[in-house]
């Protein structure tokens, strides 16, 4: 008997103490395992780190969030499904969902439909434009990592390169991206050469771009362990133009896969995070950056990437929308996140605008170069 | 011809390694009709074990052996608590086992390690050797001469050993293996342990070229898979043959025709091949007896 | 009276009949209605990957290829020609067929691990053309679907989806029972058993494996085809090789020749990562040692083995 | 006109004939055994007439038509049907679905009609089934009728293989060791068996080990020793033949020579 009521109170007690502490839902959907899992494990990663974090701190207004986490495997139709259950089921106020374009694309019609509002953090234009009323979103575009190569290449005068991209949809989306704005910079692709997802070897597709003449620099739009491989048999056949990547792989782990020696001059467009202790103390970005890559490394015991900094650069709106709003009301947090103004994010400085759901520009890119196993700022 | 020369060298390295999964799919297929499709795992636990072994301090050689007697150990558990139990159930009933226990061991590395990609050092040095205008990492010169060593490993212990006649008789016929008094239990289950060190062997070698993460596992299943199919299903020399050619055939695909569908490639080569040869490459027909 | 409803010809229809039925009385959100849909979506494929590898006992590792074309009929159909949606499925069904009749014939001559390597590669190959024919198909991150729309009705919402795709498992299950209880089903039992005995009493092997072949891609098709629809997107993931797996996975696991048993494992199959997502990151090993301990323990499959077991209890 | 013909048959497996220069015929209505001592290759014979193997010399006729190299099912369409040595039941059916399975050339198999259970296919299915019944009788496997064919004794399924065979309604019918295994009561019941089946004008043609059998039933007996023609003649030829007792009894002998 007295077994029974220590149990009903236990039982109480739990109950309550939930109620009193989940009085915010966040939900997100993420790919944290399968192919796109290199974004959404530290998506994950971050967004527990920092809701811990801020519930420590005593939360939004006094109250407290409940993050909840599915893992869609990379499936948009997994993506879908979780993200049902989280609007219907776990009834959550906000969504931060979507590690990929492929995924987030399943989503946001949900959002629209249910009127949640969602940040998702896929890398396409695509997911944000044209402009949806409560998807909004944080990576920078393919597109803005295309225009920012490009513009480099121009000051380098290459105007004749050759493209090695990944089959998978990071790689062939950037692909596609650059191809749209390439004319504008007076450049010409020579040749082109794909690699699937999980290749170990690019060798056979370099040696035909090696054997092409008049290939000034050598393009690589994509992700994961295939631009470390590339790099690496780069240099192993002892190609010399310059060898560019997209934003995919902004990693400190990528130099390390890649190998230092054969990364040296390797160019690529990336977030201010992964210099972050080289930025100048009067950059306003710096001290986000710093602190969100200590921490995350403290943490984790991994070093950061840009994706993690997506997820937190989304947190991060949405509290301040919602303090703003003064609570969880959806169409509220909304209209705030809308009016995000010089919001400074790991991805640089954020401007919505009702037209604009992303709200960063060019400048939040900066160009880094590998010299010595770091990288370094291009001027 | 440097062309060429890059694209043998290339499609032999990728080669060697499809074909260590291919001998691994064979060895326990031939002593239990088992496919394994959890061989994959064991590659991937050769490079994983071996990298945060190594990354904990472990000096290399000896987190390799690490590598290799951690693989072995998870062979011998999914023997003796996955298929074992199992015994007498249907082949695809079995197959499916494997997928769980492949699913269950990528969880696992997933917890246990993390989700990144993960490399060490080659064995000697990184300069590329210079071979008729191709060249050739030091690395793949060890990953073939391994593949080599592995394969004429397995023929001695295959001809000369009295353990390894066990296994073949094991092959050849379960119950007259038995009558003659050999415990053929054990030997399916040192075929998991020798195919298990097999593929650890294959990840510690190819993880300085190829990178290794907790989800390499997958793609190699499969394209071990179809290697050991192409060669002729329960033939070790086939399997060798046949990961050999689908590593080739990728790298000339990739190079000479089209690198969006060199796996096409290989698989139109394999379905074309067992158009005219269904038991695969050095299979034997099967006659049946009626 | 469940056991002769059991053991009656059309008594499993009746039963997958009724719970269809009865789930939404009792589901408290249209969530668990969406869950629902896509086990019912899943299941019609495995009914006709089940007549092909329980029935006529010839192994496929490369439905989800047919699957794909079904799905990304009525993606391309409509985008990109301007046919309406349902002509598109029509036309995505055939096509499928089409292709499982002309590729069929020479790889059913293999048997056994040799056509589950050749099935593969075929699925490989078409979903590789998903991949790269980006101008048609959006390439890696898919293209969206538009609504299927049926004499000015546009069919969309859960409660809709539940129903068609509820209503079309009736069909695709009683259809199968259909085709079991006739010569041709004798016939492929026939098969699975003994080819020579079979060819010896005059049955046409290769043609039945064929037929059966094309049958399964059909159903795989529609699935595929609903799957899109409902989604209103596709993406090559719909027709990769781990589909494949998996729907080979629900139809060994509910229990191969057994059309319930078909119901059953896509059910296990979908639902199960739902409730396993209280696991987190030990979600994938839950699931893998779920399907270790199954299949030790129910090793015929789900259905085939309980049933085995009550009878013996009954009997 | 003879039910089977077969004309100078040859085939050998990789490099070892298996038979060669085999010929001879069955009438209509004959019981006709096939003899030899092990590996004498009246299997092999009985897979060539089947059209399991195709010969690479030689002709197979039944009735008038040359049907050479046809495939198994395209023979039964003629008439041919047969049992196994090594038992083929479809284990996974019961004893009437086997024997049903045996009417499929007899039954209408328009696919529409079969996936949309139309009346008639429901008609034809009671027809197939009141067949099977019926020749189930015929053998006495009544009380087996629908039991999972995997439950029933060794001697049943002799028994049901000849059902089956009886239900595509042959002319010729090939029995492989009908009786081996069987004990001296089945054995009997077999030999009724085949009697009341050439005695409906059927053609029987038999590979038995069982002497006693063949010797009883058989009208006429070829035998058969290392893949040649060793006799042919009614029962009391072949018993007195001394080439087939050589055979016979020094084969024993050679055997006994090898291992000692």
């Amino acid at each position: 008997m007295r077994v029974l009521r220590l149990a009903t109170a236990a039982a109480a007690l739990l109950i309550s103490a939930t109620f009193a502490q989940a009085q915010i839902k966040i939900g997100s959907v993420l790919s944290v395992t399968g192919p796109a899992s290199f974004l959404g494990d530290p998506e994950k990663k971050t967004l527990e780190m920092y809701v811990a974090d801020i519930n420590a701190k005593g939360g939004i207004n006094g109250k407290k969030i409940e993050l909840i986490v599915y893992d869609d495997g990379g499936d948009p139709n997994n993506a879908r499904t979780f993200a049902t259950r989280l609007i219907e089921q776990d009834k959550v106020d906000a969504l931060l969902a979507g590690s990929t374009t492929a995924t987030t694309m399943a989503i946001i019609p949900l959002a629209e439909e249910a009127g949640v509002p969602l940040i998702n953090f896929a890398g396409a234009v695509q997911a944000v434009s044209p402009v949806k009323k409560w998807n909004f979103k944080t990576p920078h575009t393919d597109l803005m990592a295309c225009e920012k190569i490009f513009e480099d290449m121009k000051k380098r005068n290459i105007t004749k390169i050759a493209i090695i991209a990944g089959a998978d949809a990071f790689g062939k989306s950037m692909r596609d991206q650059c191809m749209t704005v390439i004319g504008k910079y007076g450049i010409e692709v020579l040749h082109e050469e794909t690699y699937q997802p999980r290749d170990n070897d690019m060798t056979a597709q370099l040696t035909n771009i090696k054997g092409k003449p008049g290939v000034q620099a050598v393009l690589n739009p994509g992700f994961g362990q295939g631009p470390a491989i590339v790099t690496r048999n780069y240099k192993q056949l002892g190609i010399n133009v310059p060898l560019y990547h997209g934003h995919g792989v902004a990693s400190k782990s990528f130099i390390e896969l890649a190998t230092p020696a054969a990364a040296e001059g390797v160019r690529l467009p990336a977030a201010a995070l992964l210099v972050a202790e080289k930025l100048p103390d009067s950059d306003p970005q710096k001290k986000v950056v710093v602190d969100y890559k200590k921490t995350y490394e403290a943490k984790t015991g991994q070093p950061v990437s840009g994706f993690g900094g997506h997820a937190y650069d989304g947190l991060m709106i949405l509290v301040e929308a919602m303090k703003r709003a003064g609570g969880a009301d959806k169409a509220k947090v909304r209209d705030e996140i809308e009016k995000t103004k010089g919001f400074w994010g790991t991805g640089g400085v954020v401007n919505m605008k009702p037209d604009d759901h992303l709200g960063l520009d060019l400048s939040a890119f900066k160009m880094l170069e590998i010299k010595n196993g770091d990288w370094t700022i291009v001027n | 011809m440097p062309e060429f020369l890059q694209f043998l060298f290339s499609g032999l390295t990728i080669g060697a390694i499809y074909a260590l999964v291919a001998l691994g799919f064979t060895l326990i297929y031939n002593a239990s009709d088992v496919i394994n499709f959890a061989q994959g795992e064991f590659v991937m636990l050769g490079g994983m074990v071996t990298f945060f072994a190594a990354a904990a301090g472990v000096p290399l050689p000896l987190a390799a052996l690490l590598a290799i007697v951690v693989a072995v150990a998870v062979g011998l558990l999914l023997h003796r608590f996955a298929i074992e139990p199992a015994r007498g159930a249907s082949a695809v009933t079995l197959i499916i086992i494997t997928i769980g226990a492949s699913i269950l061991l990528r969880g696992v590395a997933a917890v246990v390690f993390d989700k990144n990609f993960h490399s060490f050092p080659p064995f000697a040095g990184t300069t590329p050797w210079n071979v008729g205008g191709a060249t050739i990492l030091p690395q793949s010169v060890i990953v073939l001469l391994g593949a080599g060593i592995i394969v004429v490993a397995m023929w001695a212990l295959m001809s000369m050993t009295l353990i390894g006649k066990a296994m073949v008789a094991t092959a050849a016929n379960k119950l007259a293996a038995q009558l003659t008094g050999i415990n053929t239990r054990a030997i399916i289950g040192l075929s998991f342990a020798v195919s298990a060190a097999i593929g650890a062997i294959g990840g510690i070698l190819v993880t300085p070229i190829t990178l290794t993460s907790y989800d390499v596992g997958t793609l190699l299943a499969l394209k071990g898979f179809a290697a050991a199919m192409l060669g002729g299903m329960g033939h070790p020399f086939g399997a060798v043959v046949g990961g050999l050619i689908v590593g080739l055939l990728e790298s000339f695909g990739a190079g000479y025709i089209s690198s969006a569908y060199k796996d096409a490639i290989a698989f139109i080569v394999i379905l074309a091949v067992l158009f005219f040869m269904p038991n695969g490459l050095f299979g034997k027909a099967s006659a049946e007896r009626v | 009276m469940m056991a002769a409803l059991l053991q009656s010809r059309y008594g499993i229809v009746l039963l997958i009949a009724a719970g269809i039925v009865l789930i939404p009385l009792v589901t408290p959100s249209t969530f668990y209605l969406r869950v629902a849909i896509l086990v019912y979506i899943f299941s019609i494929a495995v009914v006709g990957l089940n007549l092909l590898m329980g029935f006529a006992g010839q192994v496929s590792l490369g439905h989800a290829g047919f699957f794909g074309i079904g799905a990304y009929a009525v993606a391309v159909g409509p985008t990109h020609f301007g046919i309406p949606s349902w002509a598109s499925l029509l036309i995505g069904v055939a096509l499928a067929g089409l292709i499982a009749y002309v590729v069929g014939r020479p790889i059913l001559k293999l048997r056994g691990h040799y056509l589950a390597v050749a099935t593969l590669g075929m699925g490989i190959l078409i979903a590789m053309v998903f991949t790269n024919e980006a101008r048609f198909t959006g390439g890696p991150d898919g293209m969206p679907v538009p609504r299927l729309v049926l004499f000015d009705w546009v069919v969309r919402g859960v409660t809709t989806w539940y129903w068609v795709s509820g209503v079309s498992l009736v069909i695709a299950a009683a259809i199968a029972v259909n085709l079991i209880a006739s010569p041709t089903g004798r016939a492929l039992r026939a098969i699975h058993d003994s080819e020579t005995a079979s060819h010896v009493l005059g049955i046409d092997v290769a043609r039945y494996k064929l037929v059966v072949f094309v049958i399964s891609a059909v159903y795989a098709a529609v699935a595929g085809a609903y799957l899109a629809l409902f989604d209103a997107l596709v993406t090559p993931v719909t027709a990769g090789f781990l589909r494949s797996i998996e729907f080979v996975t629900m139809a060994v696991l509910g229990g191969l020749g057994s059309i319930l048993g078909s119901v059953v494992g896509a059910a296990v199959l979908v639902v199960l990562p739902q409730m396993l997502t209280v696991f987190h990151d030990y979600e994938h090993i839950a699931l893998g040692a779920i399907m270790i301990v199954f299949m030790i323990f129910l090793p015929a499959g789900i259905v085939p083995s309980l049933g085995r077991l009550f009878g013996r209890k009954f009997s | 006109m003879s039910a089977l013909a077969v004309d100078n048959i040859g085939i050998g497996f990789g490099g070892l004939t298996a038979l060669d220069g085999v010929s001879f015929r069955v009438g209509n209505g004959e019981i006709f055994a096939v003899i030899g001592p092990n590996g004498a290759g009246k299997t092999t014979l009985f897979n060539i007439v089947s059209g399991l193997y195709a010969p690479s010399k030689g002709r197979v006729q039944l009735g008038v038509d040359d049907v050479t190299g046809l495939e198994p099912h395209r023979l039964a369409q003629r008439g041919l049907s047969r049992t196994f040595q090594n038992l083929q039941i479809f284990f996974r059916m019961t004893a009437a679905e086997n024997v049903m399975v045996g009417r499929h050339l007899h039954e209408s198999r328009g696919i529409l009609a079969q996936l949309l259970a139309l009346p008639s296919v429901w008609r034809q299915n009671r027809a197939t089934r009141a067949k099977a019944d019926e020749l189930l009788a015929f053998v006495g496997l009544s009380a087996f009728a629908d039991r999972p064919a995997g439950e029933l004794p060794y001697g049943a399924l002799k028994k049901l293989e000849i059902a089956r065979a009886l239900a595509t309604e042959p002319r010729l019918l090939l029995l492989d060791e009908p009786a081996a295994g069987c004990n001296p009561v089945e054995t009997q019941e077999v030999d009724a068996v085949i009697q009341k089946i050439a005695a409906t004008g059927v053609s029987v043609v038999l590979v038995e080990h069982d002497m006693k059998l063949v010797m009883k039933i058989s009208n006429r007996i070829h035998v058969l020793n290392q893949g040649r023609t060793l006799a042919e003649g009614s029962a009391a030829e072949v018993r007195s033949n001394p080439a087939v007792i050589e055979a016979y009894l020094g084969r024993r002998k050679g055997e006994a020579d090898a291992q000692g």
